[in-house]
């Protein structure tokens, strides 16, 4: 489904990576790890087109993503470092918004139940400005629950800031993506308890 | 020859602060171009090789990294 | 295929509203430029009335300019706008959508506005229509032509004034059109030919800015 | 291995086409360069030779009109340095060639040089001849914007560090700039003869002595050749930079510690 | 005790110098505001002579206004802010290190500029000094009391906006004194005390600002 | 050394907790736990100084902190979510100028050595806008190396983003400004490899 060939990665006078490969099928958990600044986020960067290679191209079914970006990201949810959270809307808000601008759009109803499941049910009204970190990084997780419709999922350090038992949640909610037939690449550098030990690419194996 | 004099030159028939005003700004911004230009040549040939100094264990693997860009 | 469309515009007027207190600042920004005037320059009624139109012109377009910076500027920092291009639908088209939403925020009550200030100057009531018919073409061209300065500049150091930068020689025809639409008015010439043009100049910003736009934020988020 | 292959395929290449490759330019850049610097001092001699003791003192404006051998000249230049730079930002963006955007990089600051020389010499002649040094007039004026749209480049593409998106960027706002300048010639031209009338204007003498315009087209050649000059180094750093990366870089720079 | 005052002086001042085009563009937008008013107003040499004090003064007030929100907001959102509060020394000491390099950047090349620019409108050679001195005396006044409405929307929704909308009205006496002496020296009286008032008044703000700006930030980091 | 007593903590219209006391001598390290949103970030900022307690007070050496601030502030060093780092400063500059702002001032030297310490030694002059977040977290945890002679650390999650070998070399940090006599109060979800367990306080257990 997914495939990157012969990618390579130059930050400013660094190259990061060079040659890299992957291919993911379906039902894949993928876990990129590597120490701090080896290229992690950059390489999920240009898996989801944001960035643009140095060198080599990405896949998705077979075409390449960059001559048909629409398709591609129409199956691809990512998550990043940052939350993308508008600090003066709430949680619920925030979240129709996040689904809308990405095509879908769930009732106001599914988003409120998504936001319960993750744990935010007494915040659903708060302007997110007053958050915690960790309930920050909820909200942007709770699209995973509106998003089983899209294979690809691609999170860069989605553990971040979570407690012990939303870690938990995560994992399993993750497995269970898989088990569907869905994508996932991750980043983290927690231990995560998935049943499986996934797939790990270590990118501290292609650094130059 | 139009000037009678050196002197009547330089006056520029009375128009000497305008008509040097605006040679000697024009000589002045095209002088210090060509030496900012010529300057930055220096500085990047002395910066990047400063750089391959820096880099040189990796030299092997900027070469192959080069071949794989072609 | 509009979802997107729809969505960004929805939320854009929300947090206006949220935050309502930036739609009035925006304008009271404009108001205080044109009342600073007659400190500045003095209060001799006759040479007021002659500067009137075009420093409300002036005013409207510092004010826009002002606020341009925040077309971009938060969505880019929380991550909101990563999202948005990651959106399979075209880009130019929630691009649109924001700098609409922008402008009903921003621009529209500029204009509202203006005719009352004009007579604080003293202007003749007869010309306070094509003040603001003026206003009403110009000030969405402002718009359209500053997002594109806003998402070239995005994420930059010293972005705000770099986009003054950029965007003001830009901005020079519309001025030169819009007062000039009043002042032929008042010359008798009648505003017409400027008016024209101005609607011309804003469907032509219309068709191109959004596309420049989309390419600009492209461009800015590698 | 691969790379001698692509060095000799360029090198084989009878298509003019195979200059836009970075290291086929830099070698022909080096060579022209000081050629060039050559050829404008001769011509700026001569020019000034022309200008100073051949052109005759002018009737109604005395010896200041001498300004006009750079004034015009760097007027020239400034407007028509902006239109190749929009120019190779097109071809950049369309073609997506790397030395399309060198150039235009490296044309805006001798462009914008020229467009202040243009103003700063207009200034000091307007001051005797109008009494100020400046007014209001279109022509004037849309010199000073087009600075503006110089300065603007030069400030974003300097601002923005990540080399791709600094190009990409600068031809974004060059074309737009570009599409810009007739629509702010053309307004400008009209608000100036609606608002005021022609009360003052570059009328030019009626009949410019030949000498006077032989001078002038000298010096615009020797603006010509100097351009040439300062646009050949300029991109020469720039490729350098730029593929730093690249092998031949490689050699060049351990050419110089060769020589250094 | 001056460990804090000296750093953040040098921090600040060469933070401007990595990010050169910021300084250049405050003076850009200082230069491109003048220049726009004669394509609003009308290329009139008399009447342009007559407002060009004001017009400067105003412009240099907008730019001081624009490039002020800068002064706290990027050391806020990444945290440099709550470390300095953090600081054993007295507060209102590196707050004062800060307004004074911001004004170095920011305010110091536009009473440099001046002179030339007033050259645009023709304005006589004569007036050219009390010009440039009212802006010297009168531009570190609006750094001082933007510097504490700055502080005061430090984080809030539409601060640059609001900011503008704080700190014009404590803005419009300098104006009139700056614009004021101008005037009063074309007119023959002499602007002496306009310029005496403007120095007594950058006392003042030097004296009390700092204070008052410290305490705002404590509130605003709450 | 530290006492805090009766702290009460309200935020909106919810009371995160009250009658917290707690008490620290040298040599301990306390470690905050609790689900995400149960105000740990606000008890820290409250120890600090940077907020005020509903109700309550907080002791250093015996003395209130509101009346005393400045020699309270010359013992502490605090790292707070935000990595208070300026995107165009280098790491060395953005570390020297911390220091600096604290009332110390180390030379370039020792900056440059606390950089390599933490890993940084090739990104000494990179500005800081293109590091990785990682790398951004170990500049602002490179002070630790400097601030030796302050007793008080207070940490808000300072092993987000860090990867495995980082966290073990800050948790010996840690230890090690212990054992020479220091305090250290700290939060996290990660666990980390202490050698002997930290003391805990659970806001689940104070929680209203
Ligand atoms: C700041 C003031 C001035 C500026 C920005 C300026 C700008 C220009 C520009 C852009 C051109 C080239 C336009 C063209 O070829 O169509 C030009 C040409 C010329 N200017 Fe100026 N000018 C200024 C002042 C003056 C003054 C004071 C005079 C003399 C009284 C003057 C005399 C001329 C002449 C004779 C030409 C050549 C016209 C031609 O070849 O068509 N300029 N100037
Ligand atoms: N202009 C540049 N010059 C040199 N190095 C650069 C430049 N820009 C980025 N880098 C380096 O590129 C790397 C980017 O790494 P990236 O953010 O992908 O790391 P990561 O693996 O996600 O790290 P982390 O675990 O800390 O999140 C960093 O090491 C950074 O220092
Ligand atoms: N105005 C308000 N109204 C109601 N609740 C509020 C308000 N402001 C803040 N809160 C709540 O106060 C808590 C603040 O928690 P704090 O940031 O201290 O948590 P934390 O323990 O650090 O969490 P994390 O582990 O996620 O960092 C959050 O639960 C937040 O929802
Ligand atoms: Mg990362
Ligand atoms: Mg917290």
């Amino acid at each position: 489904m997914l495939e990157a060939e012969e990618l390579a990665c130059l930050k400013g006078d660094r190259l990061l990576f060079r040659g890299l490969a992957v291919r993911l099928e379906a039902g894949e958990l993928l876990r990129v790890t590597g120490p701090n600044g080896y290229g992690k986020t950059s390489l999920l960067r240009i898996l989801c087109g944001l960035a643009v290679p140095e060198h080599g191209a990405v896949r998705w079914r077979g075409v390449e993503v960059r001559r048909d970006r629409e398709s591609f990201h129409r199956a691809l949810m990512y998550s990043g470092h940052a939350a993308a959270l508008n600090d003066l809307l709430t949680p619920l808000e925030n979240l129709r918004f996040a689904c809308a601008a990405a095509g879908d759009d769930p009732d106001e109803a599914a988003c409120a139940e998504a936001l319960g499941r993750i744990g935010l049910g007494g915040q659903i009204d708060l302007p997110a400005r007053v958050l915690s970190q960790g309930q920050r990084r909820r909200v942007g997780l709770a699209r995973l629950f509106l998003a089983a419709r899209r294979p690809l999922w691609v999170l860069d350090e989605p553990f971040t800031a979570l407690d012990v038992k939303a870690v938990a949640d995560l994992t399993a909610t993750l497995s269970a993506h898989c088990r569907a037939g869905g994508i996932v690449v991750l980043t983290t550098h927690q231990d995560a308890p998935f049943e499986t030990p996934p797939r790990v690419l270590d990118l501290a194996g292609v650094a130059c | 020859m139009q000037w009678e004099s050196w002197s009547a030159f330089w006056s520029m028939g009375g128009a000497a602060p305008f008509v040097w005003g605006s040679y000697a700004v024009t000589l002045l911004l095209v002088a210090l171009e060509l030496v900012l230009v010529l300057r930055r040549r220096r500085d990047t040939v002395r910066r990047l090789i400063r750089l391959r100094r820096v880099t040189a264990p990796d030299r092997d693997e900027r070469r192959a990294s080069k071949e794989m860009f072609e | 295929m509009l979802g997107p469309f729809f969505a960004v515009m929805r939320r854009d007027l929300l947090l206006a509203w949220r935050g309502r207190a930036d739609v009035l600042v925006t304008l009271a920004f404009f108001v205080i430029v044109v009342c600073l005037f007659p400190f500045g320059v003095g209060a001799e009624t006759n040479q007021l009335r002659a500067i009137a139109p075009g420093v409300l012109w002036v005013a409207a377009l510092l004010s826009t300019l002002l606020s341009l910076h925040r077309l971009f500027a938060q969505d880019h920092a929380d991550g909101t706008l990563e999202q948005l291009l990651l959106s399979p639908e075209p880009t130019a088209l929630w691009v649109l959508a924001k700098i609409a939403a922008h402008w009903i925020v921003t621009g529209l009550p500029l204009v509202l506005v203006a005719p009352g200030l004009a007579l604080l100057f003293d202007v003749g009531q007869g010309v306070l229509g094509v003040l603001t018919l003026s206003l009403a073409l110009g000030s969405p061209i402002l718009a359209l032509l500053g997002a594109v300065g806003a998402a070239l500049t995005l994420g930059l150091r010293g972005g705000g004034v770099l986009l003054a930068l950029l965007v003001l020689p830009l901005f020079v025809p519309v001025l030169i059109f819009g007062a000039g639409a009043v002042d032929s008015e008042l010359g008798g010439t009648g505003a017409a030919a400027h008016l024209l043009l101005l609607g011309g100049g804003l469907l032509g910003a219309i068709a191109l800015a959004p596309f420049a736009c989309a390419a600009a934020l492209r461009i800015a988020m590698e | 291995m691969k790379t001698a292959n692509f060095d000799d395929r360029i090198k084989r290449s009878k298509s003019l086409l195979r200059f836009a490759a970075p290291q086929m330019f830099y070698p022909l850049a080096g060579t022209f360069a000081p050629w060039c610097l050559a050829v404008a001092a001769v011509l700026t001699v001569l020019g000034l030779w022309i200008g100073f003791f051949v052109a005759p003192t002018d009737a109604q404006q005395g010896d200041v009109y001498r300004v006009i051998f750079i004034h015009v000249p760097a007027a020239w230049m400034s407007m028509f340095i902006y239109l190749v730079m929009a120019f190779w930002a097109a071809v950049g963006l369309v073609l997506n060639t790397r030395l399309s955007f060198m150039m235009a990089q490296a044309l805006a600051p001798t462009g914008a040089m020229f467009c202040f020389v243009a103003l700063w010499t207009g200034a000091l002649w307007g001051r005797p001849t109008w009494g100020t040094y400046w007014v209001w007039d279109a022509r004037l004026t849309s010199q000073l914007l087009l600075l503006f749209l110089y300065l603007g480049y030069i400030a974003l593409t300097q601002a923005i560090d990540d080399a791709r998106r600094a190009d990409r960027a600068g031809a974004i706002i060059a074309l737009v700039g570009a599409v810009n300048v007739p629509i702010i010639y053309f307004s400008v031209q009209w608000w100036n003869t609606l608002h005021q009338g022609a009360s003052v204007s570059l009328t030019r003498a009626p009949s410019m002595a030949s000498a006077m315009l032989w001078g002038m087209l000298v010096m615009a050649l020797a603006a010509w050749a100097y351009t040439f000059a300062v646009v050949f180094w300029r991109v020469r750093s720039l490729i350098l930079e730029r593929e730093r990366h690249t092998e031949w870089v490689g050699a060049e720079l351990a050419a110089h510690e060769g020589r250094a």
